[in-house]
């Protein structure tokens, strides 16, 4: 039964995936597009995916890798069940975002850009999300915390960490 | 078919086709300039900025691989500042990687270590990095230490425009840059590389070699590009 | 025989006789600022509000653009009464109801006759708050697409180049090239076919003008690519946005859907023989991709590096065919200028910058949101009397513009003239527009730092003084703020500014040093204070309690 | 008459002695050599203390260790010139190739994991190694700089004999790293 659902479920992510490669008449350029899709039905660049859209496009496989590990927006490992994304942008920064970032990261014991080894939390710092007035901010799975304050996201953090481990 | 032009290199009156570069006319006129990333025969891609010249006119310094000559042109490759600033690059290509000379299969053949002698840097001011890189020996008859690889991309140009494998490319951005085969997987298990050791022998210090090469051993053979290049033109 | 002209009429009709039906126009900002604040769940109280007070008929609810005053969402507009309402929340939307006809809500009230709003010119946010960015028949109702249709039945490409030319609009993107001399050369390239792109991949920190405009204004930046692909004959084009606004990707795509339905877009384009096909793009985070080779580079789906120029994109761009690339704002001026006419144009901003700038204010000001003034208007102008000043009696330290490539202004220069010259003659830029207001509280050398791991981790990593040299002045930089360098490191970051500046391949690392160079340049004493006397005078960078040397 | 014989030294920090083996190479001009200087302190005369007042002192080897460090910084502040001399001064050379690694990981390797009965890593006797080995110039200013793995005997003698005449010698044409 759970073996069958999962294969359906795994079907709909290729035919999304083959879908946005039709779109484009499967022309090479449309190589970030396809990655988009395939990190929208993944949650990342699947190694799987990447061979498979190499194939169907006609790229070479280290383009492939060199397009996935170029752009920020793409993920090449499983990220978390939730996200934390700590807005670094200028006015974040003058007003205190750096600590921010540094109190989440020992209360989650995690680096920007890292997944806790539990899968719970993605760390993640974004150039602006351009909310400056609101500075320093941060998103909890796109909820904003505005004006935060290293205690406050700590403790938010460590809700969702200390979930875990109890 | 193409148009002569008239030019001036560092004084000197030259002349040379309008299709060809700074750099074409100097050296056929045997006027040094200092290059890195090109090659003969591979595209240009103007990324080691050696070749950096002033033009007359022109308020930014220009590379000579990339830009072509053009009537009446002024140029001027030996000037302080551009002395001053092929002593920094070349610092700075030192200070990224980790280049021990003295125990490199290429010493005493590379490109980088004439070229510190030929700019004048003796020593390098800048701190250096350190990097933790990777060295991937699986391949059954060469080796990729990218302790070494300063980033010039003539392996994966020759791979990709001579060869047609594409079996390199750059991972990552920035100073985490790096040469990647296929999805960053070993060379040796790679079904895209023909083991045709192009990118060995374009290789212009020792971050490709073959097996089994020590110390000053390893010998890079490249007239075959100017070659290949030419009877593919002909198809 | 169909007439492009008597549709965009009747639709213009249809829509004054709708909204003549409502008394009241309540527009609930539907930008991407306020609608993180919950603006969306205002709309549909207010909506049912009305509804159950059986007002549905007597006033309209509808999703309109942002204000500007960004701090003050989400913010809801009623017409014809001009109140603006800040800060609201869903359970506003009774009194708000109630008070209609009546005197405005107290609590919920912000003046719009203050400096904020008075000051103001615009050409760009236009009826800012006033058009539905999701319908089409907002912005016709509102003279839109006329521009257009004057552009193709009664201009010749030239004429609409010479149109522009004369104009005097510059690229609003950086570097305030002259669009109409770009549009000329794109024009005079040979191509089996022609490409415009619309970058809008803005990614200066602290910078969401572009965003502002595709997300409220989309049918007047496609307008302005539409004109701009008749001047220059292009018949394809793309709209690059980043992949960080996926709300400007949903509402341009369904602004193209809109245009193209109307014929404004596609095959025999309003019934001439003018074809442009529309796509949009979606970045995925690189900034570099904003320079204009990256950003090809990425739209032909490769990784975002640039290439030496020449041959620049107008001669050879997208795959090597020839190509216009305008950053958003430059677009969203386009028909305005040949609705009202170049001289008209001409009349605003100063001698060399013409028109008006919008400008995203941040940082430490009152009055902190998007707004849009004359070029030539004075910092002081901008930050005290639009901007409300500095909060909490604070005093006024340094302004940042032009982004990780700009600079910082110091207070001597609060009487500059905002235009491309005058900015670039105290070591900043314009940029794209974002304008971050720094305070007494504020470290410099941090500053500098901070906009350093920035160009650092944003570097492409292909030409060597940049990917090497920005890592080595950002180690600098941190050593600086640690208390741990020596005057020969500030010798040493002043040469990798000047190497890195002059050689690097790109705007990227080309503007990288700014920052450094011009906060060296006005505040160089808090460096030696730092180095010298291990001190931080703004009291932000934390020394080990002994000093290391 | 006794004319002032110039006061010459060499130090040697962290390399394999290949740059004094070089410069003893010079063979028969050492002798011309010892009648202008004096050898004041060197790994090869039996020196104990580190003379005050030295003209040149040419210093082979990288700064690795806490008493590398110490000893260059005293050098430094009684030598007029400073000479780097050979690659593991002027670069780091092999012994820095442990640096992307760290100190733990080569001390581990070194002293524990290599089947020695009973390991230990020393802590009395032999001196802390610094985190990074650095180049010379990297501690202390650096007067002339001699790259090469050695340098060869030639620019050795060429570069002492230059700055006993009163002149900064001029090593661009002569060597390079590595060889």
């Amino acid at each position: 039964m759970q073996t069958s659902t999962l294969v359906s479920a795994e079907d709909k992510r290729w035919r999304l995936i083959r879908a946005t490669m039709r779109r484009h008449g499967f022309a090479a350029n449309a190589l970030i597009e396809t990655l988009h899709t395939v990190q929208e039905a993944f949650g990342y660049l699947d190694e799987e995916a990447l061979r498979y859209v190499a194939k169907e496009l006609r790229i070479p496989l280290s383009r492939v890798y060199g397009v996935a590990t170029f752009y920020n927006h793409f993920a090449m490992k499983p990220q978390g069940e939730h996200h934390c994304v700590v807005c670094l942008g200028t006015a974040c920064y003058i007003r205190g975002g750096s600590r921010v970032l540094e109190a989440i990261e020992k209360a989650a014991q995690v680096k920007a850009g890292e997944t806790t080894p539990d899968k719970k939390l993605s760390l993640l710092v974004a150039r602006c999300v351009g909310l400056c007035w609101l500075a320093p901010v941060a998103l909890f799975d796109d909820e904003v915390a505005s004006e935060a304050t290293p205690e406050e996201v700590a403790q938010k953090v460590g809700e969702w960490v200390d979930h875990v481990s109890s | 078919m193409s148009v002569v032009v008239t030019l001036k290199i560092n004084d000197i009156d030259v002349s040379g086709q309008e299709d060809e570069t700074i750099l074409d006319v100097a050296r056929e006129h045997d006027i040094y300039i200092p290059t890195m990333c090109h090659l003969d025969g591979l595209s240009s891609v103007g990324a080691c900025r050696l070749c950096l010249v002033e033009v007359k006119g022109m308020n930014r310094l220009v590379t000579a691989c990339t830009v072509k000559v053009a009537e009446g042109m002024e140029v001027y490759t030996e000037t302080e500042r551009l002395k001053k600033y092929r002593r920094m690059l070349v610092e700075m290509l030192f200070s990224e990687g980790n280049h021990i000379c003295s125990v490199c299969v290429v010493n005493g053949r590379c490109e980088l270590q004439s070229m510190a002698g030929r700019v004048g840097v003796q020593h390098i001011t800048l701190p250096y990095y350190n990097p933790l890189r990777t060295l991937d020996t699986t391949h059954e008859r060469f080796v990729i230490d990218r302790n070494r690889c300063i980033l010039c991309t003539r392996c994966v140009r020759v791979c990709d425009e001579i060869e047609g494998a594409h079996t390199w490319d750059l991972g990552g951005r920035g100073i985490e840059s790096h040469v990647v085969t296929d999805l960053n997987t070993f060379w040796g298990d790679s079904p895209t590389c023909t083991g045709c050791s192009k990118c060995v022998h374009v290789c212009p210090t020792g971050a490709l070699f073959e097996k089994g090469r020590s110390v000053t051993e390893m010998t890079k053979h490249r007239e075959f590009l100017p070659y290949l290049t030419m009877m593919r033109e002909k198809k | 025989m169909y007439l492009p002209e008597d549709e965009l009429q009747r639709i213009d009709e249809e829509e004054r006789l709708l909204k003549g039906q409502y008394k009241h126009h309540i527009h609930v900002c539907l930008g991407a600022n306020c609608l993180n604040a919950h603006s969306a769940q205002v709309l549909s109280a207010l909506e049912t509000e009305a509804k159950a007070r059986g007002l549905e008929k007597v006033c309209s609810v509808t999703g309109g653009g942002c204000r500007g005053l960004c701090v003050a969402g989400p913010t809801v507009t009623l017409e014809p009464d001009n109140v603006l309402y800040g800060k609201v929340q869903p359970n506003d939307a009774g009194d708000i109801i109630a008070s209609l006809g009546g005197e405005p809500v107290e609590r919920l009230n912000r003046p719009t006759d203050n400096p904020f709003f008075m000051r103001q010119q615009r050409i760009v946010r236009e009826m800012e708050g006033r058009l539905n960015p999701e319908r089409i028949e907002d912005y016709i109702a509102a003279g839109g697409y006329k521009s257009l249709l004057k552009a193709l039945n009664e201009m010749t490409p030239a004429e609409v180049i010479n149109e522009i030319t004369r104009s005097g609009l510059r690229g609003r993107g950086g570097a305030g090239y002259p669009t109409g001399l770009k549009w000329k050369t794109v024009a005079k390239a040979r191509g089996e076919h022609k490409y415009v792109i619309c970058n809008g991949d803005e990614g200066d920190p602290g910078a969401f003008m572009d965003r502002s405009v595709m997300d409220d204004f989309p049918h007047r930046l496609l307008e302005g690519i539409i004109i701009g692909a008749y001047a220059v004959g292009a018949d394809r084009g793309y709209l690059y946005v980043r992949a960080e606004y996926p709300l400007s990707v949903k509402r341009l795509q369904l602004a193209i859907r809109q245009a193209q339905k109307q014929n404004l877009l596609g095959n025999n384009i309003a019934g001439t023989a003018f074809n442009f096909d529309l796509q949009v793009r979606v970045g995925a985070g690189a900034y570099v991709c904003g320079e204009e080779t990256a950003l090809i580079a990425s739209i032909e789906g490769k990784r975002g590096q640039p290439r030496p120029r020449p041959p620049y994109p107008a001669e050879s761009g997208l795959w090597g065919y020839p190509t216009l690339i305008n950053n958003v704002e430059t677009f969203a001026n386009i028909g305005a200028i040949i609705r009202n006419g170049s001289a008209w144009y001409a009349s605003i901003g100063t001698e060399k910058s013409k028109g008006t700038k919008v400008f995203a204010l941040t940082g430490t000001v009152s009055h902190s949101g998007l707004i849009e003034v004359p070029m030539g208007t004075t910092l002081r102008e901008i930050i005290f009397d639009i901007g409300g000043g500095i909060p909490d009696g604070r005093k006024f330290k340094a302004a940042q513009t032009g982004g990780p490539g700009g600079g910082c202004i110091p207070e001597q220069y609060l009487d500059l003239s905002v235009d491309f010259e005058s900015l670039a003659s105290v070591g900043s830029m314009m940029g794209s527009g974002g304008l971050v207001i720094m305070d007494d509280r504020t470290c410099m050398v941090n500053v500098a730092k901070y906009f350093l791991e920035f160009c650092k981790s944003e570097s492409c990593g292909k030409c060597i003084p940049c990917r090497v040299g920005t890592a080595h002045m950002f180690d600098i930089l941190d050593k600086i703020t640690k208390g741990e360098a020596t005057l020969d490191d500030l010798t040493l970051l002043e040469e990798l500014c000047d190497t890195v500046k002059h050689t690097s391949l790109c705007g990227l690392g080309q503007s990288a040093p700014n920052p450094v160079l011009s906060t060296l340049r006005f505040f160089r004493d808090e460096y030696i204070a730092h180095i010298v006397d291990h001190v931080c005078p703004a009291g932000v960078c934390e020394f080990e309690k002994e000093a290391v040397r | 008459m006794t004319t002032q014989k110039a006061r010459i030294a060499t130090i040697w920090l962290d390399g394999c002695s290949g740059c004094h083996m070089s410069f003893l190479d010079i063979d028969e001009r050492l002798l011309a050599l010892a009648k202008v200087a004096d050898l004041v302190y060197s790994p090869l005369v039996d020196h104990k203390k580190f003379p005050e007042d030295v003209a040149v002192t040419l210093v082979e080897g990288s700064v690795s260790s806490t008493e590398d460090l110490e000893k260059i910084k005293h050098v430094r502040a009684h030598s007029k010139f400073i000479v780097s001399m050979g690659d593991c001064a002027v670069t780091g050379n092999v012994p820095s190739m442990r640096n992307p690694l760290g100190v733990d990981v080569i001390l581990r390797r070194a002293y524990l994991e290599e089947g020695l009965e009973n390991p230990q890593i020393p802590s009395l006797v032999v001196p802390k190694l610094l985190p990074l080995v650095k180049p010379v110039h990297a501690v202390v200013k650096v007067d002339v700089y001699v790259p090469g793995c050695p340098p060869h005997a030639e620019t050795l003698f060429y570069v002492v004999s230059e700055l006993l005449a009163g002149r900064l010698p001029d090593l661009t044409k002569m060597t390079r790293f590595g060889v």
